[in-house]
């Protein structure tokens, strides 16, 4: 994943994100952050290609994204799994059906993913609410269903935004084990987050991001402080 | 754990659907409706054309039915006459009855006799070349060959045709802007749910699909419901002979063939629906998302 | 910074709107031509009705000039009679010629005469008592009280009124369905709103009124638009003279009259989409909400 | 504020909420915090009277909440101020339009809270969004002009379920100061946050959920451990 040169606007506003130079790794894992309104969630968006830059190029597991077709991005897109900062859940389909759609895109089985999806929600504590709907859960449980629907397919990238703002901090330590797991098993991992507590008890690189500038500091045990460009 | 299936994508029973496929039936009803009674319209005025174009009618005014037999005897040897046959006294005072009364007849009335003239469907000659022929054979005889009712035949058939054709056309237009209507109500309450299928790597056109099936299957549906609706009302209005005149007879007689266009309502309803349904999202998808 | 205006609570360029005003836009057209045609029928009826019971006709069956002149003397002295007069061999020529031809009826032929009788408008005699009347005199006449028009005549007249009725009928159930179904898609994509406007402290019924105004408005939008092209349509159709049928005459002579129904469609729209979109909301409010 | 021997469940669900007693004093200032799916939101639901209990009395300001006819609860709704979990704010109506959306069910006029609403957006770093929709604003963007929204007509009772899950820790602090503001001027405030970190830097009392079962611990600065019933 590579973003070189990125500038985004929203409509005629002033540049939210100014050129931006991002490299991740195959199976690399950092953080994200910077103050509210810093454009963390943008920069996201960019990636997991729900938005267009207004320039530069976009390069998703050696495709570049604006060459891509609509179908293509599709497929590209099943590669990526992403927890909204809003959750997006379906409010129609139960805990169980919201996570299990990602799979049901790739033309798996019912049968196939049915045990894999119920022990993913047992470990993030949901395996009693399989079959209920998202509007009766608390705020903690839909974040966790959503970081549940954001792995289940074992993507090659995951993007997080903001996946612990609304758990306590025991569970916040457990879904990030979930991301480290994930991660030793090869998914490159990007997570936005304000929780700087969380942060530093990782040894990972941390991103900053600050009016629509990036920064980079390497991980605790992993060296100093260098420039964004990766 | 029970067993867990696999649900739809769509919410299937989205409380919006009911009102809407009771709006869909009235509307398909009443299309039905239009649609029948102008196919009875188009069949009566080309059966009333065929009928008129195919008769005449020689009056024999002096009444005297050797003249009238002469008439027939020329008349049958011509180019483009099926048959001729002279009518009777009885035929002829039957037709003066609205107006002299049925008793009121002296029987020293000479009533003119009519001859009935069958033409061939195809190349039969115009009433100038009989009235000639006839001529020709020096009888003073005139023919009729119901220019008179045709024209007003046609005229109040054809703007029966006309009113149906246009209430048809509304409420066809009625029926794809209420699924446009309901499909964008539709997207605008499942935006989220575009949105999330979308990001999840949904092809645009898996998305799309999805909306045209419900609105095929609505479509089908409420159109079934409101043709067969409109199918028993019709064959009730027929069958009970609601209103005695000769319009409705000839109704009557061609009503009952043209019920056939009823199947084609629900498919007609379902294909707009479907295809309405599929290309809005398709274009929402291409306007809004990546 | 600019002036911020305060803006409205409900989003009023709603993008369901557009197609929504079109829809209830072709619904109030259908509703207000069959509005209309019922009316047209009901009076049709009632003015067919009328003249045929002031009037009756009696036929002088040998046609001779002085029988039908004693006749005249003796109806215009009769209770309950307004005026006879007899009719002239022409005019009887005329009502003979769709059947005989205009220059057919030979000048011997002795044409019955036709007395016209026009009778009070109430406690007019029956048709038994003219002509008991004209027999005791001995006069040999018989007297039409157009029973058998009447009777075919109001018959036709009330199937179209009937038909007119039903299909009012369910274009208006049509019309409220359409806008409690347009009212609960709003409520559901409006949802959130409606709940945060609760918990906000806003009363029910200013919630209800919220939506109540925007079905009003939209029923006045589209009523009187609907039925502006109605009036448009049957004003053109009576000034164009289409159909050239008896009926539709009548229709012409009635038609204007009855245009004022139409002002009252977009009331009814109007009063029937707020009072819906009002109760549904005050409803699901009681029922979701406490 | 007092909830007496509150129950609640679901449906036909399992209690969430068991034997609740909690009085909360005239402007007092408390925390609540709890494990995700304690039950803290439902707590705040019953409170801001957007819920009825399963059994139990809720009493606010004087008055019992069960026998209130529906227009005198809008009336008790208008002097209590939520920021919701979900935000819930109106994606129609400008940052400005929903901030005094509470004023305008008050009959106030336009002109008279103009600038104290620009002054409350100035303060919580929105003062350039005045015109921007919801749709447009970053997540803590948006948790800010909620919580503006809830502060807004002066309530006499603040509920702020989640306040700071979006923003960052600065921000964060800059927002309990705004509620401190406000509970100084006479306003009761009730704060359901999983922020530890944050709560610990107030001095004020706490009162923890677990399992539907409330506990109570005095602010540092004020007391050793009690049990829930205030
Ligand atoms: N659709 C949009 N249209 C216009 N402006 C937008 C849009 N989305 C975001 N913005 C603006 O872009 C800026 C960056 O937003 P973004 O959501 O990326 O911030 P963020 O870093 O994720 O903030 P937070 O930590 O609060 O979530 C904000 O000022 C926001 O108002
Ligand atoms: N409308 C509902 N119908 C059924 N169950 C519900 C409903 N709302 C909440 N619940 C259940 O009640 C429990 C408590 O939910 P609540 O939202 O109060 O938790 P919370 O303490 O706010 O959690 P969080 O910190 O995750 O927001 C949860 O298990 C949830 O699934
Ligand atoms: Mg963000
Ligand atoms: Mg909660």
């Amino acid at each position: 994943m590579s973003l070189s040169h990125i500038g985004l606007r929203y409509g005629n506003g002033p540049e939210v994100l100014q050129d931006i130079n991002l490299e991740l790794q195959q199976g690399s894992m950092q953080f994200l952050t910077g103050p509210s309104g810093a454009g963390k969630t943008s920069l996201l968006r960019l990636i997991y290609l729900a938005l267009r830059p207004s320039r530069g190029f976009v390069q998703l597991f050696g495709r570049d994204a604006s060459l891509a077709s609509r179908d293509e991005l599709a497929l590209l897109r099943r590669r990526i799994g992403v927890v909204f900062q809003g959750f997006e859940l379906l409010n129609h389909l139960s805990v169980f059906e919201n996570v299990a759609l990602p799979l049901r895109f790739t033309g798996k089985q019912h049968d196939s993913y049915k045990r894999d999806v119920e022990d993913l929600l047992s470990w993030v504590g949901l395996g009693k609410m399989l079959d209920a709907l998202p509007d009766t859960l608390s705020g903690g449980e839909k974040q966790r269903v959503a970081i549940a629907r954001a792995v289940v397919a074992k993507p090659d990238l995951l993007i997080a935004d903001e996946p612990t703002g609304n758990v306590d901090p025991q569970m916040g330590q457990r879904l990030m084990r979930l991301f480290s797991e994930l991660n030793r098993l090869g998914t490159t991992v990007l997570i936005a987050s304000h929780d700087i507590g969380l942060i530093e008890t990782f040894p990972v690189d941390v991103y900053t991001l600050v009016d629509g500038r990036l920064s980079f500091r390497a991980g605790k045990n992993k060296g100093g402080e260098r420039d964004g460009r990766a | 754990m029970a067993e867990r299936k696999k649900s739809a994508l769509l919410p299937n029973n989205d409380e919006r659907d009911g009102p809407l496929f009771f709006v869909m039936t009235i509307i398909v009803f009443l299309a039905s409706l239009s649609a029948v009674s102008a196919a009875i319209a188009v069949q009566s005025v080309a059966h009333w054309k065929q009928a008129l174009r195919s008769e005449m009618t020689v009056q024999v005014k002096n009444g005297n039915p050797e003249t009238a037999q002469q008439a027939v005897e020329i008349l049958r040897n011509m180019a483009g006459v099926k048959s001729a046959y002279a009518g009777t006294r009885e035929e002829a005072k039957q037709l003066l009855e609205p107006w002299l009364g049925s008793q009121n007849i002296p029987d020293d009335l000479p009533i003119p006799v009519l001859v009935y003239v069958q033409l061939e469907d195809t190349g039969y000659p115009d009433s100038s070349k009989l009235s000639g022929a006839l001529a020709g054979a020096g009888l003073n005889i005139s023919v009729d060959d119901h220019q008179r009712w045709a024209k007003a035949l046609s005229r109040s058939a054809q703007s029966v045709q006309l009113l149906s054709v246009a209430v048809l056309a509304l409420l066809f237009t009625a029926m794809i802007a209420i699924t446009g209507f309901a499909t964008r109500a539709g997207l605008a309450a499942h935006k989220d749910l575009v949105e999330v299928l979308h990001l999840v790597g949904a092809k645009d056109r898996t998305i799309a699909r999805l909306f045209g099936q419900k609105f095929i299957i609505l479509g089908l549906k409420s159109g079934a419901f409101g043709a067969g609706l409109a199918a028993i009302s019709i064959a009730g209005l027929i069958v009970g002979g609601v209103g005695a005149s000769s319009f409705m007879q000839v109704e009557a007689q061609v009503g009952f063939g043209q019920l056939w266009v009823l199947l084609l309502v629900p498919l007609v309803m379902a294909i707009v629906g479907g295809w309405t349904a599929h290309y809005s999202v398709l274009n929402n998808l291409r306007k809004h998302h990546q």
